[in-house]
């Protein structure tokens, strides 16, 4: 008897049997989740780089941080992380509606992570650290006559510039991520999954973690490294 | 030469009952463009590289026709940057990446361990329109005043001292990365998940094992390459400085990034040729590989090697000398190999009955010409020699020995070799073997006397030059015209092929390999029952050696 | 999905609550002054200890069942390793003289 | 025949004789393995060519001992290229002591050098034989690079840090001397001559240039219009005497007050604060081009070798004109004693 008749409509024509085709898809994310590694790994190589070679300014840098956000930052991300855990054990045992559930509540909780984010960005705005066309002078020298003005030294304004990558870069990530976990939520609402075939829910669970991890280490290395 | 009628085994059907190949299923242009079918995106693949190489190719010759004379009176300065940039980035980027692993590649990579298609079709398509993407935009900074920064992008000439539409090339190189990206985790996961029976990891052809290793490179070195040139985009625009110095940055920190990529970008393009070589070989010798496990093994160790050796491009860049030491004993040990893999493929031809077609002419072409390469690769990875040869002609020559007389010899050897499969046509013996020698000549004509100015010391991307190295940018110019004709001469007969070569039966070559076990051109479902493999590969030995269209 | 087995919650909690005690750490170090050297590797190192833990158990590393996953898993990193090592290997033995504008500390190996 | 087709550039400088050997030596080891490889296979297409449809080729796979023998054999020939290669590497990378210094600034498609007796040259470099030279190089645009053919020897020079390269010139006669790094549109057109002289000529030729220079006339200028001597003459660290001798720092470590300390102290003062002074010193980074920079540690570094018994420096904060004791060709300032007491280790 062919294989393939009795397997549900979820096969997709070029595999043997639905193992085969989970195991793939499995490979091929990890094999793109290799590829987001490296992506920002570079981003922290150079970050590594530069800090090495100016650790004074870097340090200057980081010490103006807002660090308390960061913190509630963090801790909401590790949170959604434990929730998009709990929605993948949920869905290999079938109950859609704790999926929904959890799904909802993390990419709410995202949607919290990325107001502080940007009010951080704004209060930074306001402090004059925004590298490249906005003013480099501190506010509370803005009113000063410009030759008492002394603007940051180059090399800080290099490390807002990493700041600025790297936390722009997650949030674009993250928005990406919620995006898959809203249209997840739609098509498991949909009743699209069950307990045998869940393979898109374990891919997004993957890409989320991976926005997790990159957000731990911005954390500690971008905001903590402050003595 | 006497060319002996060939008679196919089986006589050609009535064209009424030939039955439909993926050719003739569907044939409204709605089902080229959005197709899933591995073997048309292949198809696609190969026209829109053959356009980008007629692209790379003219800028060529009109770089060599600029260095007819010392003066360069026939382009200003500002073109010859542009035509040299433009070559190196349509050439690098849009077609030989591409070249062998997005067309043979995805041709044959599904039929040679019998599946029905690549893992994820749809992703192999969004490759395609991410590689066309990529290169019409590459085009339209051609157009709005070119980029001449050389394919190298190096900072902070790129970034803060040049006004050429760098910003668009450099997203366009990002987007076409990404299509890299994807056609290697697709043969990634094909070939680890869709094998048929009995098709374990020592019975597949040595074309795959290549293929395996070139993509590993892909989705391993390429993501380093879109976030390098994204910090150069965004240097552009906001004027910030990872890479300026007066802002704090290390302009040699964009080198080893780049170089990072691009060092092992230069394997993904000459390990596929690697692997279409035993194919060729082994079939007109009638013998198995020499050695089938260390050439196998060999394609993983340059994959891994590649990329710790990137550094031999910097020796005067400032590096430490530390660095420079390490870097150049590791590059040393990429080229062992390298060796390797040439030296199996000659003990194959040992008590072989070596067949002489054209694609074993290319192939035998390439190994001479990779060695060449090769050996002179060692040199520039000498510390010592480095100094003195870097970023000269002997480096231009040194890698178009391994692209030119390498990848681009083993395309061609692969193009001629499974031409009758993917069309279903034979190609004209004759106008093969004259057109073979002919690029092989001008080939030659062409690059050679580039090492000797080399070493007498004529940097790169000079418009102009003192003229005691006029001599031979003339004989180089000489052999280009050659090549340029060389080359013209396949593109005509392949062509003609298509529509009066004599019908190929599924196997013209009685090669082994599960590709030559479907009908040619093959159905759109590759094969009508999954084949279960029970011999080891190239198994010549029980087969008879035919004539065939000598 | 027999790729990875069904895990208990109990193994889900307990690391999430590790990871938010790694956090509390991680913050109360800075208000800890243990000189430069020390504290920046402390926190870096509570940031891979958490990578680890999340990397493991939440994204399954430890559980799947065949070991190709695992290597595609760790292959990205151990890439990222390789460009790190490989780039510091010049920066960290270049001793040709600092440059006209200022390298902050000299590099380790002054001759 | 040479002269018409020339294989190798001239062999000018000290190292160019070994170059040519260890090119000679791997040429030769891979005209070898050319031929060998071309000839096997050219001997086994026609020996083992295919005569009938009969032929049947034996069940060869493999000789592990073959293979080991040819991994082996590529294995030792690279590893010895490389250290042939090393060697050199390390020579070349090393300026002798007694190398003259020549300070060269690339700027976008010209070349500006600097002798360190303050002879400038634009696109030229005029050598004595025989005397090492070592080319302190720094770039004001992009990365340019300091290729000279004959004396086999190539430095990138970057902009923002001082990259060196060194050689001796053994053969008088005029050499060209290339931009190998691509640096924008005019890259071609930043070409120049070095010309290596006899000493008696190079004598004439400086002799020529008309009256010397004061050398230190640049620095002079610079050192008063920025007033430094307002305070490194009463309240900041002196400057006599401060040439290679060893400074104690702020932060407790005694560094060498060599070249790069010079530089580094007057482009970020606030990075090595002298013991026992606050940092007041503004950066001059935006202030001073390479050349300014340059012609100033030539004035510090003639100022702290000058008699110690110098009159009081005169209100306008410039030395005295008088610098009777600094002949222009004096090759390199000895070095003064040591300052300060050696610190217990």
């Amino acid at each position: 008897m062919d294989p393939r008749s009795t397997d549900n409509l979820h096969l997709h024509e070029q595999f043997e049997t639905l193992q085969q085709q989970e195991y793939a898809a499995t490979l091929g994310m990890w094999a793109f989740m290799a590829t987001e590694f490296l992506l920002i790994g570079v981003l922290f190589v150079a970050y590594g780089v530069c800090r090495m070679r100016w650790p004074e300014a870097f340090r200057r840098g980081s010490s103006e941080m807002h660090y308390w956000l960061g913190f509630f930052e963090t801790a909401i991300i590790l949170t959604t992380s434990f929730l998009v855990t709990l929605a993948l054990r949920a869905a290999k045992l079938g109950n859609n509606r704790q999926v929904i559930a959890l799904f909802a509540t993390t990419v709410m909780l995202g949607a919290g992570f990325l107001t502080i984010k940007g009010t951080e960005w704004y209060l930074e705005y306001g402090e004059g650290l925004v590298p490249g066309y906005f003013t480099t002078i501190p506010t509370k020298e803005a009113h000063l006559p410009p030759d008492q003005q002394h603007p940051r030294p180059v090399q800080e304004r290099l490390f807002m510039l990493f700041y600025y990558l790297l936390t722009g870069t997650h949030a674009v990530h993250m928005l990406i991520g919620m995006g898959l976990l809203s249209t997840m939520m739609f098509l498991t609402a949909r009743g699209k999954f069950s307990a045998s075939y869940h393979t898109p829910i374990e891919l997004v669970g993957i890409y989320w973690h991976f926005v997790d991890l990159v957000w731990i280490f911005v954390f500690s290395s971008v905001y903590l490294l402050r003595q | 030469m006497t060319t002996a009628d060939y008679i196919p085994d089986v006589a050609p059907l009535p064209a009424a009952i030939v039955p439909t190949n993926y050719l003739t299923d569907k044939e409204s242009l709605l089902s080229w463009l959005l197709t899933t079918d591995h073997k048309r995106i292949c198809i696609l693949y190969t026209f829109s590289i053959t356009a980008f190489f007629v692209f790379g190719s003219a800028m060529a010759f009109m770089v060599r026709l600029a260095l007819l004379t010392p003066g360069g009176g026939w382009v200003t300065a500002e073109t010859y940057n542009r035509l040299f940039t433009m070559h190196g980035v349509i050439m690098v980027w849009f077609f030989l990446i591409p070249s062998i692993p997005a067309t043979l590649g995805n041709f044959l990579v599904p039929l040679m361990i019998g599946a029905r298609d690549v893992a994820f079709p749809k992703l192999n398509l969004l490759s395609w329109y991410l590689f066309l993407v990529g290169g019409v935009m590459a085009l339209i900074a051609m157009v709005s005043g070119g980029v001449d920064t050389g394919w190298t992008f190096y900072t902070p000439l790129s970034t803060t001292f040049l006004n050429s539409a760098v910003l668009i090339t450099v997203i366009g190189i990002f987007i076409a990365g990404f299509g890299t990206i994807l056609t290697g985790i697709n043969f990634i996961v094909t070939m680890h998940t869709m094998r048929c029976p009995g098709m374990t990891w020592f019975r597949m052809p040595l074309f795959l094992w290549a293929i395996y290793a070139t993509s590993v490179i892909q989705v391993l070195a390429t993501p380093v390459l879109a976030m390098t040139l994204i910090l150069v985009g965004v240097e552009r625009v906001w004027h910030v400085g990872i890479f300026d110095p007066a802002l704090g940055g290390d302009p040699v920190l964009f080198q080893h990034f780049f170089w990072f990529y691009s060092h092992p970008a230069v394997y993904i393009m000459v390990l596929p040729g690697l692997g279409v070589i035993p194919e060729i070989i082994c079939c007109f010798a009638r013998k198995r590989p020499f050695g089938y496990k260390a050439i196998a093994f060999a394609s993983m160790a340059i994959a891994f090697l590649g990329f710790c050796v990137w550094a031999h491009h910097m020796f005067v860049a400032g590096i430490s000398i530390y660095a420079g030491l390490a870097f150049s004993w590791l590059s040393m040990m990429v080229a062992v190999p390298s060796a390797i893999k040439v030296f199996s493929y000659t003990a194959t031809l040992y008590k072989g009955s070596i067949q002489m077609t054209a694609p074993m002419l290319y192939a035998l072409a390439f190994i001479g010409l990779f060695v060449i390469g090769g050996l002179t690769g060692v040199m520039l990875a000498t510390l010592g020699l480095d100094v003195h040869i870097h970023d000269t002609y002997f480096v231009v020559a040194h890698f178009h020995y391994i692209m030119v007389g390498g990848a681009l010899t083993a395309y061609l050897g692969g193009i001629h070799y499974w031409w009758p499969k993917i069309t279903g046509r034979l190609y004209s013996e004759f106008f093969a073997k004259l057109s073979a020698p002919i690029i092989f000549i001008g080939y030659n004509l062409t690059f050679f006397p580039q090492f000797v100015l080399g070493y007498l010391g004529m940097p790169r991307r000079y418009h102009i030059y003192p003229p005691d190295f006029q001599v031979y940018n003339v004989l180089s110019s000489a052999g280009a015209t050659i090549l340029g004709i060389g080359y013209l001469i396949p593109f005509c007969y392949l062509i003609w092929s298509l529509k009066y070569g004599p019908r190929a039966g599924d196997n013209p070559w009685d090669a082994t390999g599960l590709e030559w076990q479907t009908p040619s051109p093959p159905p759109t479902h590759n094969f009508k029952k999954t084949p279960i493999v029970t011999e080891e590969p190239y198994a010549y030995y029980n087969r008879k050696s035919p004539i065939g269209p000598a | 999905m027999e790729d990875r087995p069904l895990i208990p919650i109990r193994t889900y909690v307990l690391v999430y609550i590790a990871l938010m005690l790694l956090l509390f750490t991680n913050m109360a170090m800075a208000y800890v002054f243990l000189g430069r050297h020390w504290s920046n590797a402390i926190s870096v190192g509570i940031g891979a200890i958490q990578f680890l833990l999340v990397f493991l158990f939440f994204m399954h590393v430890k559980y799947y069942r065949y070991p190709l996953i695992r290597l595609f898993a760790c292959a990205g990193l151990f890439w990222i390793a390789l460009l790190l090592v490989l780039t510091l290997s010049d920066y960290l033995t270049r001793n040709n003289p600092p440059d006209a504008s200022p390298r902050g500390e000299p590099v380790f190996l002054k001759h | 025949m040479a002269q018409l087709l020339p294989f190798s550039p001239p062999n000018a400088s000290s190292v160019a004789d070994t170059v040519d050997r260890v090119f000679a030596i791997e040429l030769s080891a891979s005209i070898f393995v050319v031929m060998l490889v071309a000839g096997l296979i050219i001997g086994f297409s026609i020996k083992y060519r295919r005569r009938s449809a009969e032929d049947s080729p034996p069940r060869l796979g493999s000789h592990s001992g073959l293979e080991a023998g040819w991994i082996l054999a590529t294995f030792i020939l690279f590893t010895s290229f490389f250290l042939l290669g090393a060697g050199l590497y390390v020579r070349l990378k090393k300026p002798p002591e007694s190398a003259e210094k020549v300070y060269v600034v690339g700027k976008q498609w010209m070349w500006k050098i600097q002798h360190a007796d303050g002879v400038k040259e634009i696109n030229q470099l005029h050598v004595p034989v025989g005397r090492p030279i070592e080319l302190v190089m720094t770039s004001e645009d992009v990365i340019h690079d300091f290729f000279v053919p004959a004396f086999r020897i190539k430095q990138d020079v970057i902009p923002g840090t001082y990259t060196s390269e060194w050689f001796t010139a053994t053969q008088p006669g005029v050499y060209h001397l290339f931009c190998s790094q691509y640096c924008g549109t005019d890259h071609a057109t930043m070409v120049g001559q070095v010309i290596v002289l006899t000493p008696a000529d190079y004598q004439a030729w400086l002799a020529g240039l008309g009256t010397a220079a004061d050398p230190l006339e640049d620095g002079r200028r610079v050192f008063k219009s920025y007033g430094c001597m307002s305070c490194h003459g009463q309240t900041g660290p002196t400057l006599a005497g401060l040439y290679m001798s060893r400074v104690k720092l702020t932060d407790g470590s005694t560094v060498v007050a060599d070249d790069d300390y010079l530089r580094r102290s007057i482009l970020d003062p606030n990075s090595q604060i002298v013991a026992g002074y606050r940092p007041l010193m503004p950066s001059f980074r935006e202030q001073l081009t390479p050349e300014q920079l340059n012609a100033v540690v030539e004035y510090v570094k003639a100022l702290s070798t000058a008699k110690t018994q110098t009159t009081q420096p005169s209100d306008d904060g410039s030395l005295p004109h008088v610098l009777p004791d600094v002949p222009p060709t004096q090759s390199r300032p000895q070095a003064s004693p040591s300052r300060i007491e050696v610190e217990p280790r």
